[in-house]
């Protein structure tokens, strides 16, 4: 597949000074979108887990009569059954007075009419993420049980921002896609230079009895290695990068990007793509070679 | 010597040659070279001789007419076949065709690094060779760092240091002085005694006049018969091929 | 500076058909990382002018007494003329109690005890964005008029946000100037190559008597010329995925991303940075064939 | 014909050269030519012709020694009055060095267009010139298309295209023929008698004998006498230089 035999003076030639560069650049950029894509990936995963399967369910205060202490409360007693017995919440749970007060705050003022107003039950469910769950029909099942009550799953925000990340992740695998290919086109056009360059000492050889094969080993070993030189580059330039990058979103809003650092097999995954560039590398200087001399008497 | 005509190492027939849609520059080109003869080609300038010489090495297909070397006919030859062949023969270029970013023992040791040599037999072959044609000063020397002359006798060194079948030199001598030149013809003679089939292109006409071997004459891509020769050394090993526009080489 | 003369084989050789497709490449993503800055600039933008200028003034309702219209509420009409008198603060209105109510209906319940719940009173104040405005002494102002009064400036998740996108921008400006570092690498290169391999030509130029500057000329025409070829190409091939990008991103949320189309101005700035890429290209082909013909005697 | 030293041509004074670190491969080379001097330069393969070339052509600095050329000490000639100084030099490479991708035509108009010659004078003299040299049907055949003889005359036409001051030719002939080797050589007498100095470096010892001109011989790097010379055409504006090593060039 490759050799190190050097009777065509490539590494001489100023393709090796260039090449390794285009793709140590091909490789930074293929780096930083690939690890962009996992931390944003794994922020909307989160998200989906620690959001979209939580529902509040809120029950309005009974109208007119002094409010009940919540646990004693009919309406809340007949949410909470109803949640229990639907399929896929695996959990229900009544959120104390003293909570829904705090999240009022910001609207009823810090002292807030405490035992005075009348304020609506809060339950806080869960949804067993991997069971399929239809908000519809608990929808309908609560309502029946009373009116009033209402159910949040977080979904409207959550579904607007992951369909914004959606965009961006999309737009991170065409600009893989794109530096693929842009990495494939410079590995041919270079390795068509380089042809044209060696093109006297390929014919040299042609005439002298070699192989096609004894040729284009050469080209691809010179590929496989500038391709390596190339790709650790850009690893290496990656690397801070990525973590820098991390380091930013860390500092923002944990809310927002709740882990913007990698795991270990995302950063093993990072380290496949200088390989695989000097494998496409390797393996574009091969073909392009023979088909050349295919071309030859 | 007898043999038919299988035997022998180069035959044209009819062959013709343009580049591309350019005029013919080799016409109904025919002729047959026996085993362990020794040719000498001319004609002025532009005449084909390189042409011709390039057929023979096979770096061009003929556009007509048939060529058969070493007895096999390189219409029905297959492309994984031709390096096998292209073995055989070796080749002084007129341009040297030298590879710049070798040394020149590097130079002459490619042609049996490609067939897969061994690395202590190429070492003693080549240190000699390089030597006797004066090199011995200059054999890691790098090509650019070579005189005109000097790099002419390094190509001259790698077209024959696989002790070819058939060897074929383009103005082999353009840059040496007579006295190398006569011990270059005299490595060939040696190497045409061993039994290798030899077509030196040259207009070097005090040499072909003092060697006196048989002659190719072409002039304007027609193979012109060489009245001269006829005298020569007749019956090396030639024959006259039949058809009227065939003519006897030798 | 440049000159049209072919005496060297520029424009057959293998790097006449690789240099625009690079460059395409690089004009290709500046132009999308410059347009994805100028997106996320105008946004933060809106976001500073409609929100970073809006103040939220919240007055507690009365305690224990009935409420009175909002309008004739003491402590309201203490907070409304602390914020006329307040420099910077160009505008202040109450907030009518039936917005108030809808405010608080996803915790009150849409039936929510209408008049019968003391409410707070809020006052919606704008800043001059202009003017240098200090929160902390409009908030002393307030309390001493009333301690319960809070105010809120929408600053604490905005700030988070524009924190985040201004992330986002300095990794695009990063990216950018990474591009025209690597843009200019190449042409450097790509130059270096050309010398090479026509360097016999250029050297029997020069031995005919030739100046530099009429070998720098040539180079730099060809450069010019291959230099704007590609960027045409990748602008060709920006403006779509910029359209595109813009589309995605104003399917999402308007409130999110206000404008996430780009001005005339903007697409003009876009415009240029084919040309600026042609120019880097000129010149860096100009200064590096001078330099390696001054080490010719 | 009396003129002093710095009426010259060409002179070199104790002119060493070496290679990077390698040995000097000139030494002590000390010798003058006259205006309108036509000069062989001999010696074997090796011995240092192309290298004495390449300094009067100024591809290269001396490493040590005094060199002036058209009465001017190229030690202290700046760098931006070299292209001026190289437009009177007519030069013949061994290797040719033409541009492949430009038709002999275009080749041979080069260094008028370089000058910035008037497009309308260039195509009758570049028309007239390949004519002369037997390429009047390959004005605008491309290079690679060419034989090699018929590039070696592209090469030795683009070299007097402008009427040099100066012509020098590495082994202009060693491609082509006797019969046009002597014609390109009455091309250079006929300039030689417009007034341009010679010099031809050449192994081909016919033409030397044949024309009779004086010699420089090199050997081994060192510029030897040679007596044959001092019998021929002496007093044609050649002096001795004083000094033990320096010695009558012609
Ligand atoms: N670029 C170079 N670097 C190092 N050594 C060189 C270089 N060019 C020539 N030489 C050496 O200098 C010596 C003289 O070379 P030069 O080309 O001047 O010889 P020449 O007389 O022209 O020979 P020829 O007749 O074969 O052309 C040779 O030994 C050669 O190896
Ligand atoms: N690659 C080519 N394409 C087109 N025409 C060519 C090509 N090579 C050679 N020719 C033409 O073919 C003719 C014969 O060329 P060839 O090189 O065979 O001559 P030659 O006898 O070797 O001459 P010389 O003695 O000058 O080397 C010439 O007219 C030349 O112009
Ligand atoms: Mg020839
Ligand atoms: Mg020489």
């Amino acid at each position: 597949m490759i050799s190190r035999r050097t009777d065509l003076p490539l590494d001489g030639d100023v393709l090796a000074g260039f090449l390794p560069w285009l793709i140590a650049f091909m490789v930074f950029l293929a780096v930083v979108a690939a690890a962009g894509m996992f931390i944003l990936h794994d922020a909307t995963a989160n998200w989906s887990a620690g959001l979209t399967h939580t529902l509040t369910v809120q029950v309005p205060p009974t109208k007119g009569e002094k409010a009940l202490p919540a646990a004693e409360d009919p309406h809340v007693l007949d949410a909470l059954k109803v949640l229990r017995t639907t399929g896929g919440i695996i959990r229900a749970d009544l959120v104390p007075q003293t909570e829904v007060l705090e999240l009022l705050e910001p609207w009823l003022g810090r002292d807030g009419a405490a035992g005075d107003l009348p304020l609506p039950y809060l339950i806080d469910a869960e949804a067993d993420p991997d069971a399929k769950f239809d908000i519809a029909t608990l929808r309908s099942r609560l309502t029946k049980a009373h009116p009033g009550i209402s159910v949040d799953n977080h979904r409207d925000w959550l579904d607007r921002l992951v369909g914004l990340i959606d965009a961006v992740e999309w737009i991170a695998r065409g600009v893989l896609l794109l530096i693929g290919l842009a990495t494939v086109g410079t590995v041919i056009f270079t390795t068509r230079t380089g042809l044209s360059v060696h093109r006297d000492t390929i014919e040299v050889l042609h005439l002298i009895g070699a192989q096609d094969d004894y040729v284009a080993k050469q080209f691809a070993w010179r590929a496989l290695t500038l391709g390596l030189r190339g790709g650790t580059i850009g690893l290496a330039l990656a690397a801070p990068t990525v973590l820098g990058i991390g380091y930013l979103a860390s500092g923002i809003e944990t809310g927002l990007l709740p882990d913007a650092s990698l795991g270990v097999a995302q950063w093993i995954a990072l380290a496949f793509i200088p390989i695989l560039a000097a494998a496409i590398a390797t393996l574009t200087a091969r073909i392009t070679v023979t088909k050349t001399l295919a071309g030859m008497l | 010597m007898n043999f038919d005509g299988s035997d022998y190492v180069v035959r044209f027939e009819n062959v013709g040659l343009r580049y591309g849609l350019g005029p013919e520059v080799l016409q109904d080109v025919s002729f047959a070279l026996a085993p362990a003869s020794y040719h000498f080609l001319i004609g002025p300038s532009g005449a084909g001789k390189s042409s011709l010489l390039r057929l023979m090495y096979l770096a061009m297909k003929p556009s007509r007419g048939l060529i058969s070397l070493f007895g096999r006919d390189m219409a029905r030859t297959a492309r994984e076949d031709l390096p096998g062949l292209r073995r055989r023969i070796g080749v002084v270029f007129q341009d040297y065709r030298l590879l710049n970013h070798l040394s020149a023992f590097d130079n002459v040791a490619l042609p049996l690094r490609v067939a897969g040599g061994r690395e202590r037999d190429i070492q003693k072959h080549v240190e000699e060779l390089l030597s006797w044609v004066g090199l011995g000063d200059h054999m890691n020397a790098s090509l650019p760092t070579l005189s005109g002359g000097q790099q002419q006798r390094v190509s001259i060194a790698r077209a024959v240091i696989t002790k070819p079948q058939l060897l074929l030199a383009d103005e082999p001598t353009g840059n040496v002085d007579d006295r190398i030149a006569l011990r270059l013809m005299h490595l060939f003679e040696e190497l045409n005694k061993l039994g290798t089939t030899i077509v030196i292109a040259t207009h070097n006409e005090s040499l072909v006049k003092r060697l006196g071997h048989p002659r190719l004459r072409l002039d304007g891509g027609l193979l012109l018969g060489d009245p001269q020769s006829r005298r020569g050394r007749k019956g090396k090993g030639d024959e006259m091929l039949d058809g009227s526009r065939h003519m006897e080489a030798g």
